[in-house]
């Protein structure tokens, strides 16, 4: 799979999963690229942004030399917080996340499967882990969107038949947005929605270690 | 029913031995009592079993591993998959010196809640299907299956919050009451340490977070802000 | 995400059925949604299964009665051995007209907090050996016999609180909090009766009891209060 | 049982449960009876008392005129709070409760057996009930102690061998403060302690419908 294109950035990426929130959500947005997301969004984006340690109405993450060690996201990074916003314990948290006010939870990968299973906690050679809040999560929220690289730096596809890692959740998953493509996780399977630009449906297909449908009418991403 | 206000986090750790169960609140920098961990490390304590959300690269209480002072880790975020860093927790779990049980972090703090409230576990879908289930009960209730996960009960609670007052009420700020609140409850000694302390009845009845039955000692430090 | 802001509790009532499952929050005179209940009371709607720590003499939840809109309830206070008074709940219960399972108020509240929360039960030692248990399950957790008590859920709960703002976040004060708290997570379609209506931002976070994802509805009007 | 003295009024009954309490015990005092405790303390008692519709820091009970209907105490009465007090939802309260930070609960009875079991929320006669708190407060409360008077108005005890109303726990009660006496619940049984003013211990006796020890030395109230 050396011929794998290198697609959206980072930060593309994180537009193109902007384009998936509407005014009105509550969203978790999980460590790493999902971070990335806020700063796509127009001022009068209408979300409520939901972070698991405790925060609802996080607002954007905020200069360093401004640093509260109480005003941070689930990340760690510092935030401002929105007029409306409100804090609370873990319990709370968890049990929003649990019972089902989380719209939709934003949440890096280490593997999907087809079957809509997501691993993103630990790999097996490295041992340990780092569950955090994302088998609540993958759980609780209405929506799951897994932002990630579609290969593995060493060239590996991250979206297969069954997952080898361990698991987060079984068939959680309903969308994978990747610097290659968007994928929607169906009763069947994977089903390709839209590639990035300047890379083919071909390219896709060859990136996907599971079956991937293609559909009549795969457009290209619009950014 | 009143705390006991201490002058050093080192004296507010009175009375604590080897083999101690000990949970850290916080998550991350907001709410963690560092400067209790800072004198547990000080202390020397060791075989301690600890129950936090979080123990990784930069975290004060991974400081604990410098004077092989863990016997194991009830932990949420441990080592963090696609880390680049490594933090000495990390290479004192692969050498096996030190244990490590991962909750997912909805079930950590509702067993700990459970401890706490004299309740007898929690039936969460959380963890159903994964290494997480691994040997444990599983119950249908009203045709839905959950996994049952046991209490967490702990000796020692070691607390941040932004103030006490005498009595040991509580006040967070911000993000601050993440896991302190459950843990508050769920141990048999509560340390906590605060930026001020005050009179009873400066702290707003509607604002105390942790209500002083709860609350056994109290020593006011300016918090350890660790960058990471 | 933003609250709907109703001019009247009649009006807040829109699509409220026959057969609707509501819980009521408040504690005897603090947080009860009093001028909601009316409003359901001039509403008409019959068989209603009512979710409500107390009804009993002097309660605006018993004017339900009066129209025969319950079908039953689950409480914790509902006849009292030893009053004097008897409520129209009580003579309705005597006649067969009213169902009423009763409830330890832990139970109740932690039944509530297990339907919003997404748990499947919760395991308590209240009510083991005594009527509360007959026909439920017991489960032994490291040695202790609990008792299994299944989660509650609502399609309707109303709420007293003291202010909200636009998104629906919700302010207490006192002793409002009591079951509003849980039942504001544990039904589909929440409602909450305020003294005031602020712009979001208004209420301090810190002072924030029911975040805003849980409120759908919010009326201003001031307290229905009944001397008992 | 026509013999059966008046014993104590309420209010010495109430003054002669305050004696139990010591400073810095948190306290939970049940509906009727026993809220009439705290007027029989002294300014400086040291207790905090918590009711389980979310106050800890109940002052005393207030005028009427004063009336705020969220500053009242789980019997609806209206009440002040002290400084250092706290608010907070009933699903904490009963944590508290059942956690066993609670050093003493006081309610009221209608019937104690000698195995320390307790019936105090429905006559089956009048049917329903009224549990309340009390099946919690039985079972978390560190030391229970009932007060009640010693028979019914029919004439009948209300300490006996076995309970005939529905339980509100099993072998849960400490201590039983009547007009008449003051009894121990021990693991074997009924015993003695003090007897009321102007009661004798044979009266006693025979106001109780179940075995008790009378020890040596036993005394008469100090009120």
């Amino acid at each position: 799979m050396a011929s794998t294109p290198a697609g959206l950035t980072r930060e593309l990426l994180a537009l193109r999963v902007a384009h998936e929130l509407r005014p009105g959500m509550v969203v978790n947005l999980g460590i790493g690229l999902p971070t990335l997301v806020p700063s796509h969004l127009p001022e009068d984006h209408g979300l409520l942004f939901q972070s698991e340690n405790g925060i609802l109405g996080i607002g954007g993450i905020v200069e360093d030399a401004d640093f509260d060690p109480d005003f941070i996201n689930a990340g760690g990074q510092p935030v401002s917080v929105i007029p409306g916003a409100s804090f609370f314990d873990s319990s709370i948290s968890f049990g929003m996340i649990r019972g089902g006010h989380v719209d939709v939870a934003v949440l890096g990968g280490l593997q999907v499967a087809s079957n809509g299973d997501l691993a993103n906690w630990s790999i097996p050679e490295r041992g340990g882990g780092a569950i955090g809040g994302a088998m609540d999560l993958a759980r609780g929220a209405s929506r799951l969107i897994i932002a990630m690289e579609h290969v593995t730096r060493e060239g590996s596809s991250r979206l297969m038949e069954r997952c080898t890692f361990p698991l987060t959740a079984q068939a959680c998953v309903n969308l994978v947005v990747t610097n290659l493509a968007v994928i929607a996780v169906e009763p069947g399977g994977f089903v390709l929605r839209e590639v990035a630009p300047g890379v083919t449906v071909e390219q896709v297909v060859a990136a996907t270690a599971a079956p991937l449908a293609v559909p009549p009418g795969v457009r290209e991403m619009v950014l | 029913m009143v705390a006991t206000i201490y002058d050093t986090p080192d004296a507010a750790l009175d009375g604590i031995e080897d083999g101690v169960r000990i949970m850290f609140g916080g998550f991350v920098t907001s709410g963690s009592p560092g400067n209790l961990i800072r004198a547990l490390c000080r202390r020397g304590t060791k075989q301690i079993t600890g129950i936090a959300n979080n123990i990784g690269f930069g975290d004060v209480l991974d400081e604990l591993c410098e004077g092989g002072q863990l016997r194991g880790m009830i932990a949420t975020f441990a080592i963090r998959a696609s880390s680049t860093q490594t933090s000495r927790f990390e290479v004192q779990y692969r050498r096996g010196d030190v244990a490590l049980e991962l909750v997912p972090q909805g079930t950590f703090v509702e067993r700990i809640r459970a401890g706490g409230a004299g309740l007898g576990g929690v039936l969460t879908r959380t963890g159903l299907g994964t290494p997480v289930a691994e040997g444990k009960r599983t119950l249908d209730v009203e045709g839905v299956t959950y996994l049952l996960e046991t209490p967490l009960h702990a000796d020692v609670a070691f607390l941040r919050a932004h103030r006490a007052d005498r009595l040991g009420n509580l006040e967070y700020r911000g993000a601050q009451r993440n896991f302190n609140m459950m843990m508050a409850t769920a141990a048999d000694l509560v340390i906590a340490e605060v930026d001020e302390i005050v009179e009873a009845g400066a702290i707003d009845p509607e604002r105390v977070g942790t209500p002083a039955v709860f609350v056994d000692r109290v020593v006011r430090c300016d918090p350890v802000v660790v960058r990471r």
